[in-house]
């Protein structure tokens, strides 16, 4: 029996509800970084993440940008022959990452996604100006300027309000939410 | 008499004694089943062996054994191994029992304790079988020395062929006017690029030629009746429109008919025909077909050109199907393939963009005598491509369509990759997940190739579009792919693109299956009795299969396996009659109500009723065994020989006896 | 261990016919697809020869399950012989009831000669259903007689 | 009079007004009634799957299980919302043990979810339920000449494999077409325009925005039509950002769909928040009223 505490098993316990194949059944054909759109981007193609997680390389991947990359258009995931869910294996990947609190420096994904969370359990919507704030620190002065620039746009272009709305049933809400995870306290 | 009943336990090797205490098992049955009439309990490292049947052999003699049960493999695989060797011993075969403790247990379990534990229930299961079982004498029947061939693609005709020049009448039903299959349409053949149509032409000669080959064209199989040595076969000629008693095949008729047609059979829709036609020059028979679809005769009413100008009078509008029934005592079916329906992967542009081709169509491209004279060139007619991306795997090893590998394609894409190069000294890519070349002279084949500098790129091709990022994509197909082995997603312009569409099984598969009663896979390829040593017989007695209809193949394969069903049928033959298996029902007259519930509960109906008698009876020629009238019958007056109610509620006492002896703990080992 | 703690191992007799399930069994076999050894198999012609009888002896004798398996619908090696076994199915399921078994305990499976993983998977299905089920203690009659769910799985 | 259970989004709120405008103005005029789901929560968009799974099923779960309580479809005129909202309600379906997590949380809100209700994307409604003859009647004002790009994106046709062709599908285009409108054929048409890395990687997002916006400019498409507010936003608001960056001058409109709808339905730009967006839409106004 192959060892459960391999990378590539723990990977595959994360992907819940991935009702597709598990990635050892990846014939390394290329179809999914043939059809992925953000490819350029990534440190290494999503087939060569496969083949790294099989071959256990839990550090480079880890350290890699790659699934942090993804757009999550899911085309992979319909292209893939092997009927593997890859772009659902990348959202696998993320709360690995995650967890262990292991990530390539400087990428904004992570940090993006904590506060998304944060601001859904608190407020019940998301907002999208309240998002700007945590990540703007991590632009270029020229893009904040910019970003500043289209944020007044929108606001006078009444595309974005001022103020973000809050759901009444908050309380109960937020309850449900802890029933899940232990994240997201009144802040 | 008394049962002296012998139980014999097979190691096979560890395959069985791995996992099940074979040893215990023998000594239990030898203790605890004595009173059930065992005499003597062995166990033996390989039942099916020489050694291992003459041990029961001599048992029998010594012994003086009345009943045997061997506990081994499936009963699919040996039963009739050790039932001979019975025979051998002057035991009546019927009397010996197989049991599976292999595929039903060994294989299957992985804890030694259990799987013991079920061995001793099915060995307990099968002593108290066989106590009831009868001596039985296997029904002999004739076997019609003809043989009915379905298909005329190069399996069938070559199956067709072999029993004809070995004295034996075959009848060749093709549905199409001629026959040939998917080879008549192919311009060179791999590895060895010998022209598809010269080595063809001669043996479609040969049968339309052959004094024992009956050749019905343009003809179906419509009911099979019978069974193994005496099939009733009815089958429907669709009328030609033509008396072929008159024709000589000149060809005015579809020289003078101005009705051109797109023909999307032979000429995969890159070429027409006319409304009657002969499909291609070679075609055997040499008769044409008018095609009533198409014909502005049976459209409108006027024309008749081909009638006017006939000089033999062989055409007849009015000429109707013919249904005609033959008798034969073995079927070939070589029904062959349907080519993968590329349109299903819009992502690769095949009928988006003009210049992307199926590998049938491509065919047709470069063959001499097709559309275009065996140029290549693009859908303009004129252009020829500077550059040309060969997509493998259209369909295949894909679980979004066919999970399994089609076998040609790869050899096809590199024979196309050569006749490319070698007519229009384009470059060409080869895109590929796996290059398979594991047959003689193919590997080599592969090595010419990469000399000759075709391009490889290991990736499966995600998409072909025509979306120009950049200047050198203009007016091109782009072919966009993962280059896996430098990790790099690729997009690679080309004039145009070929798609090896994979092979799958006819559309109507199920429905000849049912026809000719034998099973399809889950992907409707036909099943074979055994995948290694049985790969032309099927599980129906007097049915075998050849070619693509079993699975995907190429043209070397195909022949052998018409040559080799064509070898069974002709075994069959030489024996002159055949034994089929006993296992029949029978109605006892006396118990029968005549309530004739039986009589329509049977699919064969084989049940009669004796009206003045008031009962019901079996005809035994045409019982196939399956017992569902002993099952229906409401006074219990059917019997089944060989699964009688005895045994099997008997073998239901016998599997659940140790829990009965309450040791439903797996006992001590 | 002890009787007490050791889990309930069912006890199940299966039937299948000669031409589609039994060698769905063969398949898993040579397969080596792994399944629980709970079940033991009886090899009819056919899923038609079932004789209702069959099962109520399978019950008398011990059995605390009967699974009845045999070709697709349409696929019958004997042209239709399999309709007539899913006939009987949901009738034995009814009158199961009146005696008191569980419907839970008869189950129809329907299995190609190319599908052991199937057969081998729905196996172990039907014996964690009855494992969950216990051991077959017969209730006074009318203690079931809520008319049982009509399924019938198809491998 | 067709009843939905109407779950806006967040977007809507915010960035995506003018869909929100313009759907309902479309309805009205074809009398279909959106009922807001009241109280619904944010769907999670792409940003929960990092962190947690459960949560993401759950958070959509809410708002599920308050539609089912409606008996009516729940209809999102977004494609995340959509995709989310499908696939959960999928998957609570499939998957008894997921469904039992997700209602142990949903308790405490007095909540349960057994995914009874059908899950639809506004456009999918409108042609299959008020259908084009029915939208046809309602086109006073053909966009007669008018180019119109279909970008359908990815959520509303993936990861769905038994849907309607995933990789090449037409509803979309035979909307246009019954509005009066040309439709241009593509290639990008379902490529992703990276929305969900916009904030998380400006640097892919923009270029793949390029990549869409160079093939529809390619094709002289007089404006994009877009399904979801994540697209459109990505589309539209970012195309000065994308010039910038590549130096390129596009300046192609993007519009809802519902938007075009609501103009062929002779309804006033402004009602359907047209001229609001970054990038002008005159030029597109000018062919679709015939002014120009």
């Amino acid at each position: 029996m192959v060892d459960e505490l391999a990378f590539n098993y723990e990977i595959t316990n994360l992907m819940y509800a991935s009702h597709g194949q598990p990635i050892t059944n990846c014939l390394q054909c290329g179809t999914c970084s043939g059809t992925c759109p953000a490819v350029e981007f990534m440190d290494h193609t999503p087939r060569q993440i496969i083949g790294m997680i099989r071959a256990d390389l839990k550090e480079e991947v880890l350290a890699s940008n790659t699934y942090w990359t993804c757009a999550s258009c899911f085309h992979c995931t319909v292209r893939c022959p092997a009927d593997i869910d890859v772009a659902d294996m990348m959202y696998a990947l993320k709360r690995y990452s995650m967890w262990k609190g292991q990530f390539q420096a400087g990428l904004i994904g992570p940090d993006f996604s904590e506060a998304f969370v944060k601001m859904i359990v608190n407020s019940g919507r998301s907002f999208e100006p309240l998002l700007a704030a945590t990540y703007l620190p991590r632009y270029s002065a020229r893009d904040i300027v910019q970003e500043g620039l289209m944020a007044t746009g929108l606001v006078l272009s009444g595309k974005m309000p001022l103020l973000p709305k809050k759901i009444k049933g908050l309380k109960k809400f937020q309850q449900m939410v802890r029933r899940i995870i232990p994240i997201g306290e009144q802040s | 008499m008394t049962e002296r009943i012998g139980v014999y336990i097979c190691h096979c090797g560890t395959n069985i004694a791995g996992v099940v205490d074979v040893a215990n098992v023998s000594k239990w049955a030898g203790e605890k089943l004595a009173d059930q009439g065992v005499v003597i309990s062995r166990d033996y490292k390989f039942m099916c062996s020489s050694l291992g049947q003459e041990l029961i052999q001599k048992d029998i003699k010594e012994q003086n054994l009345n009943r045997v049960v061997v506990a081994a493999c499936s009963p699919h695989l040996h039963e009739k191994t050790f039932r001979n060797a019975c025979k051998g011993a002057d035991l009546n075969p019927y009397l010996c029992e197989l049991v599976s403790i292999r595929e039903q247990d060994s294989w299957v379990h992985t804890d030694k304790a259990a799987a013991t534990f079920k061995a001793k229930a099915i060995v307990s299961g099968g002593v108290s079988r066989v106590v009831h079982n009868e001596e039985l004498t296997p029904l002999k029947v004739p076997i019609h020395p003809a043989t009915l061939v379905v298909g005329g693609g190069i399996a069938g005709i070559q199956a067709a062929l072999e029993i004809a020049d070995a004295g034996f009448h075959v009848y060749l039903v093709e549905r199409e006017p001629s026959i040939g299959g998917h080879m008549a349409q192919f311009d060179k053949t791999f590895p060895t690029l010998d022209c598809s149509a010269c080595i063809l032409t001669p043996k479609m000669v040969d049968v339309g030629n052959h004094p024992n080959i009956t050749l019905l064209t343009w003809s179906e199989v419509q009911k099979v009746d019978g069974y193994v040595g005496n099939f009733a076969v009815t089958i429907k000629k669709k009328p030609r429109y033509i008396k072929i008693e008159d024709c000589t095949g000149c060809g005015i008729c579809w020289e003078k008919c101005p009705k051109k047609v797109l023909d999307t059979v032979f000429e995969a829709g890159m070429g027409n025909r006319k409304a009657v036609y002969v499909p291609f020059p070679q075609a055997v028979p040499k008769y044409p077909v008018i095609d009533d679809v198409n014909c502005t005769y049976f459209l409108k009413g006027t024309c008749k050109a081909c009638e006017k100008f006939c000089p033999t009078n062989a055409i007849d509008f009015k000429q109707e199907a013919e249904v005609i029934t033959v008798e034969v005592g073995n079927i070939i079916l070589a029904t062959g393939y349907d080519l993968f329906d590329a349109r299903r992967i819009p992502q690769y542009g095949y009928a988006r963009f003009a210049n992307v081709y199926t590998n049938l169509e491509f065919e047709r491209l470069c063959n001499a005598a097709g559309p275009t004279g065996g140029n290549i060139v693009l859908r303009d007619g004129k252009t020829v491509p500077k550059t040309v991306g060969i997509v493998h795997c259209v369909g295949s090893r894909d679980k979004n369509y066919n999970a399994y590998c089609s076998a040609i394609c790869c050899m096809q894409g590199l024979k196309f990759a050569h006749l490319v190069h070698e007519r229009t000294g384009a470059e060409v890519y080869n895109f590929y997940i796996d290059i398979r070349t594991p047959s003689k002279g193919y590997e080599e084949f592969y090595n010419r190739l990469l000399e000759e500098g075709t391009r490889f790129v290991r990736g499966k091709v995600a998409e072909v579009s025509d979306f120009a990022r950049v200047p050198e994509e203009e007016g091109k197909l782009v072919i966009q792919v993962e280059d896996t082995l430098i990790g790099k997603q690729r997009r690679i312009p080309v004039d145009m693109v070929i798609l090896s569409s994979g092979l799958q099984s006819r559309h109507d598969s199920k429905d000849v299956a049912k026809l000719f009663g034998i099973s399809c896979s889950a992907d409707n390829w036909f099943i074979e009795r055994h995948p290694k040593l049985d790969p032309v017989a099927t599980m129906t007695e007097g049915v075998f299969i050849a070619g693509c209809v079993q699975g995907p193949k190429d043209i070397p394969a195909s022949v052998a396996q018409g040559a080799a069903a064509a070898a069974r049928v002709l075994g069959k033959i030489q024996q002159k009659e055949i034994a089929l298996e006993p296992v029949r029902a029978t109605i006892n007259a006396d118990q029968c109500s005549g309530c004739r519930i039986c009589n329509n509960m049977c699919p064969f109906n084989a049940i009669l009723f004796h009206e003045n008698e008031m009962v019901s009876e079996v005809n035994p020629a045409l019982c196939q065994g399956c017992g569902t009238c002993i099952a229906g019958c409401p006074a219990g007056a059917i019997s089944g020989t060989g699964f009688s109610n005895d045994q099997i509620l008997s073998q239901i006492d016998g599997l659940l006896l140790l829990n009965i002896l309450k040791a439903a703990v797996p006992v001590e080992s | 261990m002890t009787e007490e703690t050791k889990p309930f191992e069912p006890v199940i007799i299966g039937f299948t016919c000669n031409w589609c399930s039994y060698r769905a069994a063969d398949m898993a076999g040579t397969a080596r697809i792994k399944y629980a050894p709970n079940i033991r198999l009886i090899r009819l012609m056919c899923s038609g020869r079932l004789d209702p009888t069959f099962v109520f002896k399978a019950f008398a004798g011990g059995a605390d399950a009967v699974l009845i398996s045999g070709c697709h619908p349409g696929d019958c090696h004997y042209v239709e012989q399999n309709y007539k076994a899913m006939r009987r199915f949901h009738l034995l399921k009814r009158v199961l009831v009146q005696m008191g078994i569980e419907p839970g305990r008869l189950k129809l499976l329907w299995a190609s000669a190319a599908e052991g993983a199937i057969f081998a998977a729905e196996i172990n299905k039907f014996v964690e259903e009855v494992r969950a089920l216990g051991p077959l203690n017969w209730a006074k009659p009318g203690e079931l007689v809520s008319t049982p769910i009509m399924e019938e799985v198809t491998a | 009079m067709k009843q939905y259970a109407y779950y806006p989004g967040c977007s809507l709120e915010s960035l995506g007004k003018s869909y929100h405008l313009s759907a309902m103005e479309v309805s009205k005029a074809l009398g279909v009634e959106l009922k807001e789901i009241e109280d619904w929560n944010c769907c999670g968009a792409t940003a929960y799957f990092p962190v947690d799974e459960f949560l993401a099923y759950t958070l959509t779960a809410r708002n599920l299980a308050k539609a089912e309580k409606t008996g009516l479809d729940f209809v999102a005129p977004c494609s995340a919302c959509y995709k989310n909202a499908f696939f959960t309600n999928k998957y609570i379906q499939h998957d008894a043990d997921l469904a039992d997590h997700i209602n142990y949380a949903l308790e405490v809100d007095d909540l349960h979810v057994s995914g009874t209700s059908r899950v639809r994307h506004l456009i999918d409604i409108f042609i299959n339920d008020v259908g084009l003859e029915e939208i046809k009647t309602k086109v006073t004002n053909p966009l007669k000449d008018l180019r119109v790009a279909p970008y359908y994106g990815c959520q509303i046709l993936r990861p769905r494999k038994e849907h309607e062709d995933v990789e090449n599908p037409q509803y979309f285009e035979n909307l246009l077409s019954t509005l009066g409108a040309e439709p241009v054929n593509y290639s990008s048409k379902a490529r992703c325009c990276g929305g969900s890395l916009i904030i998380t990687n400006r640097k892919a997002a923009l270029d793949m925005v390029r990549i869409l916006l160079q093939d529809a400019v390619n094709h002289d498409a007089d404006v994009i039509a877009t399904t979801c507010p994540m697209c459109n936003v990505n589309l539209e608001v970012y195309q000065a950002q994308v010039n910038r960056e590549f130096g390129t001058q596009y300046a192609i409109p993007v519009m809802y769909f519902t938007q075009l709808m609501g103009l062929s339905f002779g309804i006033v730009p402004g009602h359907l928040g047209i001229g609001k967006q970054q990038v002008s839409s005159e030029s597109m106004l000018a062919i679709a009223q015939n002014t120009k």
